[in-house]
């Protein structure tokens, strides 16, 4: 038993945290797709996140701003991944481009571009190490609960909980505003949002943007809690994962959100494994592709068919029918 | 009639002019980073034409490349986006070279079945997520990803655990299994282009019949644009899925055979995916998933490559620039609306003189 | 005299195409006045430039005297004008009430105030008779209550002038006399009313004036009281046309088709074929007259192997079918024109010599030891498109840019021309225009004089009552009664439509 | 544009083609001559700046080309494994007169460019490249260290300074090379106290982060103090949660690989986690080889091994956290290394071996 609850206190703090960057590219990913732009891009959003997040916070380090510098990092990151998706933004809305080409057209440019300009400017592949860093806290008296304190109260970093805190926000806006209603009418049916006066293409604009933002915001996130700094490498395929967390989550923010999470505790699961009681012997293969099989079969499984927005992946032509 | 010639030359027309755009944007950024576009893209040219053997490489870099593309091309044909050509790939390039050590035999049973082994298995990893769309509705985008990573894990347990011989790598094949071509290799001064150039152009040839010229491809067209018709005018709709999954795995796992059995000889510990795969899907798009616009594209993408280096060498411009060439081309191939637009203005202010 | 609206020389093109050619109409107050056309005349085009979804090349447009510029449909929203479009535009996904206040919702502290919005939804629906749940969501509901919900939309805008296009297609009798009854009522309400149908009987009924279009030319304006169905039709396509269909009477041989004690389940498990039995005869067209939702979709699909019978026994020529393929049906020899050409019917990025052979691309000689022969094919498509009269510049055009009239030609061609022994047609003439349902019908009798049996589904019970030999009438998954088609009419029909005697309620 | 590109190329074309057919003596001698010296290296895909071993090497020909000016340095990145057999060969054609190949991954690929190429002169670094006779190919220079030497010291300053009882490894992708690392870490540790704990886990990756942060996350909670890694871009995930810890008050420590990580890494508000790194010189061995090459030296078909003796490898040169006692046994142990008194394990067997013989 005390085992067991050892074993959880490690593990559940590390998926939360794994989960963190996750949840925030999904909340992104629901933002575009609920508006009908599919985003491939999700994973150049993240690398131009990270990119920016370090960059930017390298910048607020230098300029002295200590340790207010990661978050404004993760501020520029945010308003970098907006203007950066605006590539995906144009070409799928405006110039009616197939959304999964320009999606993964804007992959390859995110990680070109960077590591280019990281060359330009620092001369080599990476950037330097930020020293100012986001640092886990124990949350006061929260952290003291017993049982619940150690597994998510301590140890935690910030940012975990502004995603949670996010994505609830995110659900709201999305479900209970105005806003949402027709950004989600514009991702059913264009056509009708845009005989009821909403400006179909601005909605979508404003949706692949916020998924800049956020997937901005992952991608910083993940940069300058985890990796210290930005490569070509750093961002490996946590964007991906953030869309099929969305996709499992079936476009619904707590969907999204309980995926994400899923995906957190497989990836700490096996990363931690080899050093459980019980789970040592386990070939660390098994461990390593845990999480895959998992969401394969709980796709399988029970989750069921997922229902996109239908209007997903359909440049809209004012009248076409 | 003009009409449709019209269309169909516009259709080569989009990709050139597309190709001018990337380029002509690279051009400025090297601009604007302090480097020469001419001294630059010179360098670039002679890194793809400037030596037979860089001309060799840059058609051995394709070979993959042709089949990721085909792979792409075929699933999207049926309305699938297999994002797994990666996985399937890699597990085509392992199960390939594992025939081609383990297997003694002459080189015409052994070669084709070395290349078979490897359609196999890419069809394998294509099946699942067949199997998966048809039978649970379950997203084949995500299940690829998901099949991918686990193509890499598994791939790399085996190598690392059974068949580690020297480094990361396996031991070389049987020469039997072999597709290095010590002919090519010598017209090409030494290159590893290797007899899969040609099943490469082979499978491209294969793909437009198989699609277009079948009755299966005319099922899986069908099915692709429209589920409900074809269900309705008495095709499975289901087993043409998992069809049209599976043949795309195996054009990936071919892919795979070809680099096993033709550029390295061996397959080694993956530190990372190949990107063979996930540039396939580049490919796929600029080749307007025809087999020809394929060829092409993967050339294209092959040859860029290849002259990256020698740009870096020579020009000392960032090797990461031809990424964002290339990037930059499939925006403007995706945005032909752009393109046509321009033409078009273009056209009617001719007309207007 | 005062215009409420009033378009002046409307030109609008589209590519290659002249949609709108100087058009002119002029609405008065509190008037409902019909636009009459052809299909691709150029109707829905023109309300959509009045809408402010398309801008016009030429000419002007006044509302209430006033020159104004639609730019979008907030202008037209604002000027007061509202749309219910041909394809409706409801999200699916949306409850009633949300798609009611999209685009202008209630607020409180940025949240939709919901409670507000359904109250409001409430009273309105009360106040023009037009019942709907504010809490369903809109792919739960009938097509007569989406309607209404179409309709509503446009009424919470404030809207007084209302564009009704094409809103009767898909309805049933019983709808249809309730949408009438809705218009007059928004009428005595002071709103005015412009309706695009192709159904003169419904222009005779409730209209006050007509404009007529003709290939996007305006042929003018007259006043419905001095026109007759006929001098309407023919204003519209340039000729005289029978509405009668000619036939002479069936001389029925042995059962083709014979169902006993079918049980289907709908997509959602729930039974909606319940233990119906049927006979079609060779050489008899038997109408499946119905409201709309009693099962005639399930029994179709059932029959043709696209959804698995509960229990019972389907037989075509002797052949029990019950348990096949859709594949095996049709080598059954079932020929089947479906209900929704665009889902079912068509590849629509197929050419039309392809869609043609869609049933029968596997068989020699279109294909041998797995290879596809096409000039083959082509020479068979062409030989069709020919007979069948489909108008298109080739074979190999993209079925997606036929007009949906010759879509639904080049279905029959495909259907017809296999000779099958059972002909299913589920409603084959909707939203088309009187020439193109003049020769459906035609060829649906000519089907049966070859000795063919024809099944005919259809919501239009014009068209059940002069098509078909003999009626049966459909209710909750039940054939309840089997009339001859000379001996009843529309009222019988409604009431057994409705359930035997009593009168017709909601329709599920 | 394009007729003054052929030109650019023929005589670099027509150089190698007619090396080929030239004697290898000729060769060597044309490579001291009038063009002037020339090392070159091509990088694995970490690229020329990975704080690794391609940034070590390319430093040490930095250094090669100050010290000899008239000398031409350069290198070229490779962006993925299928570019080292062109990159190779691109420099092998420009006739440079000795190519390094950075890491062992390019093993196969230069004895094909090598072997192709027979009156060039090549080097890697990392490995040996056996030819088809099982002798080491004639003309490629092979640079080895005895990582498993170094590791063993920066084991011994890791066992002197836990406090736990329990240290740890993280390695990134299982390879014999980080076998080495392994082995002699725990060599080291255990030969100091072999009731001192060493947990091991392999990433399977080099550059993931975050896996290394969670790693190493288990490892401290699971109470060692601690943690070494030969685990590239993994290990700043070590180094993450390290700092992490020691903000919260813990005792922690993390160990370097290749390079002085202090110096770049590990530094925090209130110190640095690095207790200490364990260097590997290749920016000496590439120096060193160019030189000797360049004097006529070259060490083709050689078995170089930079060890602890020629100070190939060793502990780094910041030691503000180190106590002098560990200090001190370092010195001795390392005296013993050289002596041939201690043998340090590479493979797994021979740790078994070493294991047993404590
Ligand atoms: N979005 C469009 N793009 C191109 N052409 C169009 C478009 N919409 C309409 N047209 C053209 O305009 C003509 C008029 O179409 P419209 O839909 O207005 O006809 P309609 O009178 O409403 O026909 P129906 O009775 O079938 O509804 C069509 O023949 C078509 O060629
Ligand atoms: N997207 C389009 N692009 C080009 N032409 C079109 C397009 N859509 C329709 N058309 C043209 O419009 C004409 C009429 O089509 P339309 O859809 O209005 O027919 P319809 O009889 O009204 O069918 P339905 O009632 O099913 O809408 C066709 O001849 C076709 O050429
Ligand atoms: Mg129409
Ligand atoms: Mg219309």
């Amino acid at each position: 038993m005390d085992m067991t609850l050892q074993i959880l206190y490690t593990i559940v703090p590390a998926a939360l945290i794994a989960a963190t960057p996750l949840l925030l590219t999904a909340m992104g990913g629901l933002f575009s797709e609920r508006s009908g732009i599919v985003n491939i891009g999700l994973e150049g959003l993240m690398v131009m996140g990270a990119f920016a997040g370090i960059v930017g916070t390298l910048f607020f380090e230098s300029l002295g701003f200590g340790f207010a510098s990661p978050w404004m990092g993760i501020l520029v990151a945010i308003v970098l991944g907006a203007i950066f998706s605006l590539f995906h933004a144009v070409a799928s809305i405006s110039l009616r481009a197939d959304q999964i080409v320009s999606g993964v057209a804007l992959n390859f440019l995110a990680v070109g571009l960077t590591v280019f300009i990281v060359r330009e400017v620092f001369d080599k592949g990476q950037t330097d190490t930020i020293s100012a860093r986001i640092f886990r806290i124990n949350v006061p008296f929260l952290s003291d609960i017993p049982i619940i304190g150690p597994m998510f109260f301590s140890r935690v970093y910030l940012t975990t909980y502004i995603a949670f805190a996010l994505a609830i926000l995110v659900w709201y806006v999305v479900f209970k505003t105005p806003f949402g209603l027709r950004l989600r009418s514009v991702g059913e049916h264009p056509m009708a949002a845009d005989t009821m006066g909403i400006k179909v293409n601005r909605m979508r604009y404003i949706g692949v943007m916020l998924s800049g933002a956020f997937g901005g915001m992952g991608g910083a996130v993940y940069a300058i809690t985890t990796a210290g700094n930005f490569a070509g490498g750093t961002i490996t395929g946590q964007g991906f994962m953030a869309l099929a967390a969305l996709i499992f989550g079936k476009w619904h923010p707590f969907g999204a959100m309980g995926a994400a999470v899923f995906f957190g505790f497989a990836q700490a699961l096996s990363i931690s494994a080899q050093q459980i009681p019980g789970l040592e012997n386990v070939p660390q293969v098994y461990m390593l592709i845990l999480p895959y099989v998992l969401t394969i079969l709980a796709l399988a499984g029970f989750v069921g068919k997922a229902e996109p927005p239908k209007a997903l992946n359909q440049p809209y032509e004012k009248g076409s029918r | 009639m003009t009409n449709m010639f019209k269309g169909k030359l516009f259709g080569i027309m989009i990709p050139l002019i597309a190709i001018g755009f990337g380029f002509l944007a690279g051009g400025i950024i090297m601009l604007i980073s302090g480097n020469n576009p001419i001294t630059g893209y010179v360098a670039l040219i002679q890194g793809i034409f400037g030596d037979i053997y860089y001309f060799g490489e840059t058609l051995q870099r394709m070979t993959p490349l042709i089949f990721s593309g085909l792979a792409v091309a075929f699933a999207f044909r049926t309305g699938l986006l297999n994002i797994g050509v990666e996985g399937q790939l890699i597990v085509g390039w392992f199960v390939s070279v594992l025939v081609g050590i383990v297997i003694e035999a002459p080189m015409i049973i052994h070669l084709p079945l070395a290349i078979l082994g490897g359609a196999l298995a890419g069809a394998l990893w294509g099946f699942v997520p067949g199997v998966l769309k048809a039978r649970f509705q379950v997203h084949e985008v995500i299940v690829t990803i998901m099949m991918n990573y686990i193509a890499m894990h598994v791939v790399n347990h085996f190598i690392r655990n059974y068949m580690l011989e020297s480094g990361q790598r396996t031991a070389f094949i049987n020469d039997s299994a072999s597709l290095s071509s010590d002919y090519l290799s010598a017209i090409t001064d030494f290159s590893r282009l290797h007899w899969g150039f040609l099943i490469a152009i082979a499978a491209c040839f294969l793909m437009w019949f198989i699609l277009w010229k079948t009755k299966k491809g005319f099922e899986l067209r069908s099915v692709g644009y429209n589920k409900h018709a074809s269900s309705y005018a008495g095709m499975n709709v289901n087993l043409n899925i998992i069809l049209s999954m599976s043949v795309s795995g195996a054009f990936a796992g071919v892919g795979g055979a070809m680099v096993g059995l033709g550029t390295y000889n061996y397959a080694n510990i993956l530190p990372g995916f190949t990107n063979l795969g996930f540039d396939g899907i580049a490919v796929a798009l600029l080749g307007s998933s025809t087999s020809i616009g394929i060829f092409l594209s993967a050339f294209l993408f092959g040859g860029l490559k290849e002259g990256a280096n020698n740009m870096q060498g020579q020009a000392g411009v960032a090797p990461e620039l031809v990424e964002i060439i290339i990037a930059l081309i499939i925006f403007f191939v995706a945005s032909s609306y752009l393109i046509r637009w321009i033409y078009s203005r273009v056209q009617s202010k001719k007309e207007g003189k | 005299m005062e215009y409420v609206i009033e378009m002046n020389n409307i030109r609008k093109e589209f590519p290659g195409i002249v949609a709108n050619d100087n058009i002119t109409l002029q609405v008065k107050q509190g008037e409902i006045h019909a636009l009459l056309g052809e299909n691709g005349a150029g109707k829905s085009t023109l309300m959509n430039v009045l809408f402010g979804l398309y801008q016009p090349e030429k000419g002007e447009i006044k509302v209430r005297g006033k020159k104004v510029e639609v730019t979008d449909p907030n202008v037209a929203n604002d000027l007061g004008i509202g749309m219910v479009h041909q394809h409706f535009m409801l999200v699916q996904t949306f409850t009633v009430t949300e798609n009611i206040i999209l685009g202008s919702e209630p607020v409180n502290k940025g949240t939709i105030d919901h409670r507000k919005a359904v109250k409001d939804v409430a009273d309105i629906s009360d106040r023009y008779g037009l019942k709907v749940d504010p809490n369903a969501k809109i792919e739960d509901i009938s097509v007569g209550m989406q309607q209404r919900v179409e309709i509503l939309k446009t009424l919470y805008r404030g809207a007084n002038i209302l564009i009704f296009d094409e809103p009767t297609a898909a309805l049933t009798p019983q709808e249809i006399k309730e949408l009438i009854q809705i218009m007059k009522n928004l009428i005595n309400e002071g709103k005015s009313i412009i309706l695009i149908t192709h159904k003169l009987k419904e222009i005779m009924q409730v209209c006050d004036r007509c404009t007529v279009i003709r290939r996007g030319k305006g042929i003018g304006t007259v006043d419905v009281a001095d026109s007759t169905e006929n001098s309407l039709a023919e204003m519209m396509v340039g000729r005289e046309v029978s509405f009668e269909v000619e036939k002479e009477a069936a001389k029925p041989k042995d059962n083709v088709l014979s169902i006993k004690d079918l049980h289907v389940e709908d997509a959602r498990g729930i039974g909606v074929v319940n233990g119906l039995n049927l006979n079609v005869k060779a050489g008899e067209i038997i109408g499946v007259a119905g409201v709309d939702g009693n099962g005639q979709t399930e029994l179709i699909e059932a029959i043709t192997g696209l959804r698995q019978a509960k229990s019972g026994t389907i037989n075509v020529s002797g052949k029990d079918i019950t348990a096949f393929k859709p594949r095996k049906v049709t080598e059954a020899g079932v020929g089947h024109i479906p209900q929704d050409r665009h889902k079912h019917g068509l590849v629509l990025e197929f050419t039309v010599g392809e869609n043609i052979l869609l049933q029968t691309y596997y068989q020699k000689p279109y294909t041998k030891n797995g290879v596809l022969n096409y000039p083959k094919m082509y020479e068979k498509a062409r030989e069709l498109i020919e007979e069948y009269d489909v108008r298109t510049p080739n074979e190999k055009t993209m079925a997606r840019s036929l007009s949906g009239g010759n879509q639904q030609k080049a279905i029959i061609a495909r259907e017809v021309d296999r000779s099958p022994d059972l002909l299913i047609a589920a409603q084959p003439t909707r939203g088309l225009d009187v020439g193109a349902i003049e020769f459906i019908h035609r060829k649906l009798i000519e089907e049966r004089d070859k000795g063919r049996a024809v099944l005919l589904v259809s919501l239009e019970l014009d068209e059940v009552l002069n098509v078909s030999d003999r009626i049966a009438v459909i209710y909750e998954g039940e054939i309840v009664e089997i009339v001859n088609a000379k001996e009843t009419d529309e009222k019988e029909l409604g009431l057994l439509m409705a359930g035997g005697k009593k009168e017709a309620g909601e329709p599920k | 544009a394009c007729g003054e590109g052929d030109e650019d190329t023929t005589p670099v074309n027509d150089g190698g083609n007619n090396n080929e057919n030239e004697t290898a003596e000729g060769n060597n001698e044309a490579a001291g001559d009038d063009e002037g010296f020339s090392s070159k290296m091509v990088t694995d895909t970490g690229g020329v700046d990975d704080r690794s071993f391609n940034e070590s090497a390319w430093a040490g020909l930095t250094a090669f080309g100050e010290d000899y000016p008239e000398a031409d340095v350069d290198y070229i990145q490779s962006n993925d494994a299928s570019d080292y057999a062109p990159n190779l060969n691109r420099l092998a054609r420009e006739g440079t007169d000795i190519t390094f190949a950075i890491g062992f991954l390019m093993e196969d690929d230069i004895r094909t460019v090598a072997q192709q190429n027979e009156d060039q002169q090549f080097a890697i670094v990392d490995t040996v490249v056996m030819g088809d006779d099982d002798e080491p190919v004639s003309n490629i220079a092979n640079i080895t260290f005895a990582e498993h030497e170094g590791s063993f010291l920066v084991g011994v300053v890791a066992a002197m300074h836990t406090e736990t009882n329990e240290v740890g490894f993280i390695g990134g992708v299982e390879s014999p090379l980080i076998k080495k690392f392994e082995n002699g870490f725990k060599a080291g540790v255990k030969y100091v106290d072999s009731d001192i704990e060493v947990n091991v886990q392999y990433a399977q990756d080099f550059n993931d982060a975050s896996r290394g942060q969670q790693i190493a996350d288990t490892m401290y909670a699971g109470g060692a103090d601690i943690i070494y890694h030969a685990a590239g871009g993994t290990g700043n995930g070590l180094f993450t949660e390290a700092i992490d810890r020691a903000r919260n008050g813990e005792n922690v420590w993390a160990i370097g690989v290749d390079q002085d990580q202090a110096l770049t890494e590990g530094e925090w508000d209130e110190g640095n986690v690095i207790l200490t790194s364990m260097v590997k010189r290749v920016d000496e061995a590439v120096y060193q080889v160019s030189e000797d090459t360049m004097n006529g030296n070259f060490p083709g078909g050689e078995i170089l091994e930079f060890g602890l003796e020629d100070d190939g490898v060793g502990i780094a040169e910041t030691r503000d956290n180190v106590s002098d006692e560990a200090i001190e046994a370092v010195e001795d142990y390392e005296e013993m290394i050289i002596n041939g008194e201690i043998d340090v394990p590479e493979t797994d067997e021979e740790y078994e071996d070493f294991q047993s013989s404590l």
